[in-house]
């Protein structure tokens, strides 16, 4: 093996020939890959169509009027949308206050859970500390026990606080709801972050607190995205909590919710929807935390 | 911290009223305005909660000895399950003798004791919706409007031949329906003339009998109705019977397609059931005299006609007959009207003086229905096995019985 | 102190200051009559017709569709990650359904599959007959269905972001490595990335569970008590039966499912290549 | 078959301007050992990556063995590939990390397991078998990427700074080793490295890459001895190729480079250029260093001396230049001695001044000196 | 004042047997450049992590600038490090990249521009300043590691084979200007390098590990020179040092060397071994060879020609062992051809053949030659 091609041929020497038969298998391919596409697209669409036409019902049925959701076959179209439930329900008594504490109680819920949990999911994925594991059961007993036994013992730890009936209290619940899933959604994230990353910034100066808010945190942001988002839409859609701590001071499901099997169908949908919205906005929002924006993650 | 959500932002000076009647959207709106123009005494904020919510709120706040409620409203088994929570009324029943409360609803304010726990409030009663196209099917010689259980068998069957084999009844079967109070204030009493006692003697068995053989001709789709106005409604059924609250949608957009009746009556008679709903103050509840104020208004023949007029229950007082009251609510006044002064009434109230434990006697007829109806299982078998599980909770309570069942101050209700 | 426990603590306290006292006198009531201690409350949850169908359902709900939602998710998890166009509309789609509340989905699905609902609509516009009872308890097969339909379709975005959170950490690399010693897409799945995504697969197994043991409005909405499940039963006998104490024993079965389940889960899926741990 | 033909490969990466290869056509023979060198980042990784099928090319096609592979994914083309970054997974133990190819072959487990003891042996990782890579030191850690891609067979092996985490003395015991499997089994091997020694020794041709595109190919010798321009000679050799200014001049027969003030001879195909200005390239070690004055040498003071170990290196002052020059290390000099300098005219390479291209007709650096070459 | 004092370091990673460290103690000097080279596994990159405060020793401690730190946490030990696997953060562009440890340090935002500034320069980063990290090459990679440990002032500076994925015309350049750097600002520089070339001419002492321990800690020629066993002969030098055994014979006054059937003179101070076996050491470098016979000289059969490019290294049999020797490039010989060769009996170390310990106090080997040193 002492001869090697003298120069560098820029053209490959087998042609001729065999050049259509690469020709039109590279043609092949390309089909393939095409069909390929095709096929994940066709996929996408199929799985789109299944999450989101549910959600185009509940629209086309919270603004179509009473009496076109009684007729059958039910329209599929917006062919007569109607407002009037909508208005009616947008208007009805403390629908504007009890949006204003839904809110208030989520990104209170939010901050706090991830304060509280954000740390201990850090200290489930780095630590092998004893305990680790009842902890973890430990966090998962509160969220295992159907709450509604625990309300009314709940209720009165909040009346002997001075905190009932506030939006804290439910503030509180909910994020005691959520920090389950914060802390072990965000230890699954945490794991996957190189300690040596956490060795480098710590090398160079920064403090434990700040090695962890400069680099590990933001390599973690789509699990702690992921975790915020089910906070936020728990405490945004959670009825029976905030039903037993508050009485004058709702959240939006427990002032619609709660009750509203006992409306007439139309308002049932444009309470469903009505509610939908605003975590459809959040979720929007928080959607591009979840894909990391610095490429393709490097060791 | 958070924005008050009640429309009165019970602070200092206010009522706080929690209560499970008018929850749906369009009925609170009503209330509301009703509270705000017709009750002067004090603002009220209204809130309407399921019945589990109010249950653990009330109970909480009173064992935390922290009541911030000032006024409860509910049906007669909403409230009695607290008794021991409410403020003696007495006092106030008799500042109210002139409203006329009826005996027996002001005897069921006292919640099987000796003092007023509640005052009545509204009343309201199950009647038949039927959509005009069903009558095209009635047995010759029926009226109906005053229809027996057999007739209306006949009926149904013969409408649902005549629908395509599509059954044209409805029943609320559904997790939240009704369908209980059916069995316990209908069906039983008119069969067998009582509730508890009489709950497997033959006449039982045969009101059973009769109830699969309805079962049959039943959409199925009933299990997954909680009221039946939106079934009828959307025309999935034509005849149902319901609570008068739950049917009022029903015939809002059209009237004229629609009858309102009396149940059937059976051999024994017409069983009906007294709906009651009461107010009450929860003990060291705020804002005590104000609540009593506000009492006293939703008890004026003025206000009661008022609520009957928007919202459909009907007044506890002696109130003058209403007129303009919109055309729907005017043909389940009617019917219901009918049903009270039918020939050979038999009256059946919802359990006295159980507390707690009124839920689980209705689960005992629910129970009884799912395993004749549902499963197929033999009547008496049941009905034996059923009584025995009706006897251990009437066993814990000790109470006397209540209507139609014999009254008896000294003896324990009991299956017999 | 050592660091992990300083970190953890917070949340240790705050939730024993919430729930230690809840949780005992909830968990007590299970076990307490008017006379004292006593069994009768466990007794009588055994001897509810209602109860062990709803064991029975629970179970096969939790064996039948959290597989499929695991699969389903990882399938929507992995078109993603092979970016086609328009993968980001497609993504935020995939989420919406984590916003409707199990309440909102059960009045959607109810209106979707009840016998005059849009898929009856759906049938009749095309002329295929004039409705089926989807949800008649004489079709439990349909009803299944319907009820595992829904739940796929209400929770599986709980573990697509879950498992999309997981995958971005995940580098190309190993991949890229694992195609260039020959392994196929199923083999790369197999070998490379479902390994790396062990510890998210693992959370999103532990809370779907749990969360799935907790959620039964979807199924109470669409087959009332046709499909009763454990959940349900407790909030039955709460609120319908107002008898908290036999409330908290069928509470106690859950519990006792959920824990030792994700006992389960943390010890079959402990990832042994973890020894970076301090 | 495994010849690998690359044509007009052209890659950019998205969000970049400069392309990272540009148009790139190149040749490996089937069988033929192939080392890539070239300043970092200019497009090594990227090439292999587009033989590998890790990156499509913009434009141009990649054909192995006769094959058009450019659309192929990378799992048919039977290659297999030592990572840069390693890329050894994680979630393994170092046994299943090393038998990956072979499993993905479904090669008989028995066989697996002979193929893995072997690699392991030969890169001393038999005691770490059972570990994870997080357990491992970054050498073994390279080591098992290597065996990695070793033990399977297939018909082309790219390899990317294989051994730059490793001692000499292991690199060495390995690069025998590599030598003997390829040619054993006639794998066509790319192999980019940035040592000077495993580029010699081990390729069959040497391939000078810049700025992505290849500056000069050939066998090792002729490129390290025969630049192509001036980066190239620069580029490649500890320490790199000296470049001076000088003017040519011819006086009778005589074809000289003035230096400074200095003479040297130069070789008589420069005449061509008398009169004019040229780049001289001389490596260091064809500098020959002596004490004393003599004909045909030019003065130089010593500024630096830098003993490696198996040759001294001097950087002297050449008519105001530094030039670096080598002596074996029993020379004794000190800093701000003169030494004299003469270099071999046939070791001298011409480069024009304005281009670095290099003056092939006018002198013999085309054509090397004859070597034997193992 | 930073000097660092390591004593008695025992570090065992858990779940392992061996000592990745095994009771090391070493002093370096406040601004000494001490290289530490040693094969692949033998506990370089632990020694590091533990003076930085990565890792904690089982027994032993640690004492920077005369404080004892065994006990501090990293940030508080004013030292910066290139890691061997970079460890620079994928979600920070280059420049932040860089700038990490002097945001940390709170320096001002000017300064911190134009230290960064500098730095990428330096390191050729200058375009690819606004770059995230996955979107470099290898290299490049290495080089953000690089630029982000020398941009911070700190007494201590750890550098872990910062330029292994570099080319060799960088990588000298770079030598040069950390040379200057780390003299400006009196760092003290502990630098774990497999590259020759890189110990000899950076280090002001070299230490050789292996297994844990320290070999041979010294000036790089002392150690290079004067190897203190065959593991350090054999391991520093490419190629390594040529070990074989030799009788020992006096004949008169004169020491020889038996080799098979030849014999060399061998040093004086060997007489005391007469009559038994040693085991020779010597470099490639320090053989000469010549073409002709001549007295004191042996003769080896040519067996493989490996031209480097600067110099021509051959492996001869000489007695049966294969030996390699070096000639300059200009030296004509093929395989097969024979060859004379001569050593220096100053440039022979003898060592024990059952220890492997050079045999001092019978040698001169321990008093090396006199030398410049730049
Ligand atoms: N985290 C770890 N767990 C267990 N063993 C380890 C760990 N890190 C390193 N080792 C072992 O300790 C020994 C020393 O490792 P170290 O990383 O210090 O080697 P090194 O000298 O830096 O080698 P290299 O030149 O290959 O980087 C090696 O045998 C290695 O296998
Ligand atoms: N993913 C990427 N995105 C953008 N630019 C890239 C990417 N990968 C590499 N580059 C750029 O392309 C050029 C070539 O990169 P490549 O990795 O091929 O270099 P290389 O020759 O392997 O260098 P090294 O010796 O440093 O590994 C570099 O300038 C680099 O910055
Ligand atoms: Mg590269
Ligand atoms: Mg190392």
């Amino acid at each position: 093996m002492t001869g090697p091609a003298t120069t560098a041929t820029p053209a490959p020497a087998p042609r001729g020939e065999a050049k259509t038969a690469t020709a039109t298998t590279a043609a092949a391919r390309r089909r393939r890959a095409r069909r390929r596409t095709v096929l994940v697209q066709t996929a996408c669409i199929a799985i789109t169509l299944f999450m989101g036409v549910p959600i185009y019902l509940v629209a086309l049925a919270a603004l179509s009027s009473r009496e076109a959701l009684n007729e059958f076959p039910l329209a599929l179209l917006p062919t007569d949308p109607s407002f009037e439930t909508m208005r009616v329900f947008l208007t009805s008594t403390g629908v504007t206050g009890a949006f204003v504490n839904s809110i208030e109680v989520g990104l209170l819920s939010l901050v706090l859970s991830l304060a509280l949990g954000v740390p201990a999911g850090y200290a489930v994925a780095r630590y092998a500390f004893r305990g680790r594991e009842p902890y973890q059961l430990f966090l998962l007993m509160t969220r295992a026990l159907p709450i509604v036994v625990l309300s009314v013992p709940l209720a009165r730890v909040f009346l002997g606080t001075g905190l009932y009936d506030t939006t804290y209290a439910v503030a509180l619940l909910h994020t005691a709801l959520a920090l389950p899933t914060t802390v072990l959604i965000t230890s699954a994230i945490f794991v996957a972050v190189p300690a040596e990353h956490e060795e480098a910034a710590m090398v160079f100066g920064a403090t434990p607190a700040r090695a962890f808010t400069r680099v590990v945190l933001p390599q973690a942001l789509p699990g702690i995205a992921a975790a915020a988002i089910f906070t936020f839409v728990t405490s945004w859609n959670e009825v029976l909590g905030a039903a037993i701590l508050t009485f004058n001071r709702r959240t939006l499901p427990a002032q619609v919710l709660s009750t509203l099997s006992d409306s007439p169908l139309a308002y049932r949908f444009a309470g469903g929807f009505a509610l939908v919205v605003p975590a459809l906005v959040f979720i929007a929002f928080m959607r591009r935390y979840l894909l990391n924006m610095w490429g393709t993650t490097i060791r | 911290g958070g924005s008050s959500t009640s429309g009165a932002d019970g602070g200092e000076g206010a009522v706080n009223f929690l209560s499970t009647q008018f929850t749906p959207v369009e009925e609170r709106q009503r209330f509301e305005t009703i509270l705000s123009e017709r009750v002067k005494a004090a603002p009220v904020a209204y809130n309407p909660v399921a019945p589990g919510v109010f249950a653990s709120t009330l109970t909480s706040q009173a064992d935390a000895g922290n009541m911030q409620i000032s006024l409860v409203g509910g049906v007669h088994g909403d409230l009695a399950p607290h008794a021991q929570r409410f403020e003696n009324l007495d006092d106030l029943a008799s500042k109210l003798t002139d409203r006329r409360f009826p005996d027996e609803i002001a005897e069921l304010g006292r919640l099987g004791g000796a003092g007023t726990m509640y005052i009545p409030w509204m009343q309201a009663s199950y009647v038949l919706a039927v959509h005009k196209r069903a009558l095209e099917w009635l047995p010759a010689g029926a009226d109906v409007q005053n229809l027996t259980y057999d007739q209306f068998l006949t009926w149904m069957r013969d409408a649902q031949r005549g629908n395509g084999g599509k059954p044209v009844l409805g029943l609320p079967c559904g997790p939240k329906g009704l369908v209980h109070r059916f069995f316990q204030g209908y069906l039983l009493p008119s069969y067998t003339g009582g509730q508890i006692t009489t709950f497997r003697n033959p006449d039982a068995v045969t009101a059973w009998q009769y109830m699969k053989e309805l079962w049959a001709l039943t959409a199925p789709a009933s299990t997954n109705f909680d009221n039946m106005q939106e079934p009828l409604a959307r025309g999935e059924v034509l005849v149902a019977w319901d609570h008068v609250a739950r049917l009022v949608n029903a015939p809002a957009a059209s009237p004229g397609d629609w009858v309102m009746a009396p149940a059937p009556r059976g051999p024994k008679g017409l069983g009906y059931m007294l709906i009651v709903a009461g107010l009450a103050i929860p003990r060291g509840a705020p804002e005590l005299d104000l609540a009593k104020s506000v009492i006293e208004a939703l008890t004026t023949p003025d206000v009661q006609t008022e609520v009957l007029r928007r919202n459909a229950f009907f007044p506890v007082v002696d109130a003058p007959p209403a007129t303009d009251l919109p055309p729907a609510i005017a043909l389940e006044a009617e019917a219901v009207r009918r049903q009270q002064d039918a020939d050979g009434t038999i009256v059946a109230l919802p359990p006295v003086g159980i507390g707690a434990r009124d839920g689980e006697v209705s689960q005992v007829f629910l129970n009884t229905f799912k395993e004749i109806c549902l499963d197929g299982r033999g009547v008496q078998q049941v009905l034996d096995a059923q009584a025995t599980q009706l006897n251990t909770i009437l066993d814990e309570v000790k109470v006397p019985c209540w209507r139609p069942d014999p009254v008896g101050a000294e003896q324990t209700c009991r299956v017999a | 102190m050592p660091v992990p426990v300083l970190l953890i603590a917070p949340s240790v306290v705050f939730l024993a200051a919430l729930f230690l006292w809840p949780v005992i006198v909830g968990v007590s009531q299970a076990f307490t009559g008017t006379d004292g201690v006593t069994l009768a409350h466990l007794r009588r949850m055994l001897d509810d017709p209602y109860f062990w169908p709803a064991v029975r359902n629970t179970a096969l709900l939790i064996v039948v569709l959290i597989p499929l939602q695991f699969a389903f998710a990882l399938a929507m998890a992995l078109l993603l990650r092979s970016r086609p166009r328009l993968s980001s509309f497609y993504f935020y789609v995939w989420c919406v359904p984590l916003a409707v509340s199990d309440l909102a989905a059960g009045l959607i699905w109810l209106s979707i599959l009840t016998d005059r609902g849009y898929l009856n609509s759906v049938l009749a516009h095309l002329g295929l007959g004039d409705g089926f009872a989807w949800l008649s308890y004489q079709n439990p097969t349909t009803m299944f269905i319907a009820v595992l339909l829904a739940e796929l379709w209400r929770a599986t975005s709980l573990v697509l972001v879950i498992v999309v959170a997981g995958l971005q950490n995940i580098p190309r690399d190993y991949d890229e490595a694992a195609a260039v010693f020959g392994a196929g897409y199923w083999q790369r799945l197999r070998h490379v990335i479902l390994p790396q995504l062990r510890p998210s697969l693992q959370v999103a197994l532990i809370l779907r569970t749990i969360l799935g043991l907790q959620t039964f409005a979807v199924a109470q909405a669409l087959t009332g008590r046709n499909f009763p499940l454990l959940v349900g039963e407790t909030y039955q006998w709460y609120v319908g039966l107002q008898n908290e104490r036999v409330a908290a024993a069928i509470a106690l079965v859950i519990l006792a499912v959920s824990i030792g389940t994700a006992m389960v889960y943390l010890r079959v899926l402990r990832d042994p290549s973890i020894q970076g741990r301090r | 078959m495994a010849e690998i033909v690359m044509t007009n490969l052209v890659k950019t990466y998205p969000g970049t301007k400069n392309r990272a290869t540009d148009d790139i056509s190149l040749h490996v023979d089937d069988g033929e050992f192939l080392v890539l060198v070239g300043p970092s980042g200019c497009g090594k990784t990227t090439l292999l990556r587009m033989i590998a099928g890790l990156e499509s090319p913009d434009v141009g096609s990649v054909h192995i063995g006769g094959r058009d592979v450019t659309d192929l994914p990378a799992r048919q083309r039977d290659l297999s590939m030592v990572f840069q970054s390693y890329a050894i997974f994680p979630h393994m133990r170092v046994r299943q990390n090393i038998a990956f190819g072979l499993t993905m072959r479904k090669t008989p487990k028995a066989e697996i397991e002979r193929r893995v003891a072997e690699a392991a042996e030969m890169l001393h990782l038999t005691d770490y078998l059972d570990r994870y890579p997080a357990q491992l030191s970054g050498g073994q850690r390279q080591r098992v990427a290597v065996a990695r891609a070793i033990v399977v067979d297939t018909g082309v092996l790219l390899m990317d700074e294989p051994l730059s985490n490793l001692d000499a003395l292991l690199r060495m015991q390995f690069r025998t080793e590599l030598k003997r499997i390829v040619a054993k089994l006639g794998t066509t091997t790319v192999y980019v490295t940035h040592d000077q020694a495993e580029a010699l020794s081990l390729g069959d041709r040497v391939a000078v890459m810049r700025d992505g595109r290849i500056a000069q190919i050939g066998p090792p010798l002729d490129v390290y001895d025969a630049p192509a321009d001036e980066f190239v000679g620069g580029f490649l050799g500890a320490p790199p190729m000296n470049f001076l200014p000088a003017h040519v001049d011819r006086t009778g027969d005589r074809v000289e480079l003035v230096l400074g003030d200095q003479r040297l001879p130069a070789p008589d195909t420069l005449g061509g250029h008398a009169g004019g200005t040229v780049t001289v390239g001389v490596r260091a070690e064809n500098v020959e260093v002596a004490d004393g004055e003599a004909p045909d040498r030019v003065a130089a003071r010593v500024e630096v001396v830098e003993p490696t170990g198996s040759a001294i290196l001097l950087t002297v002052d050449l008519a105001g230049r530094p030039v670096k020059v080598q002596t074996p290390p029993t020379q004794r000099v000190g800093a701000g001695d003169t030494v004299w300098l003469a270099v071999d005219p046939n070791r001298m390479h011409f480069y024009d001044p304005a281009t670095g291209a290099a003056l092939r007709p006018a002198g013999t650096a085309g054509v090397p000196a004859p070597r034997d070459a193992g």
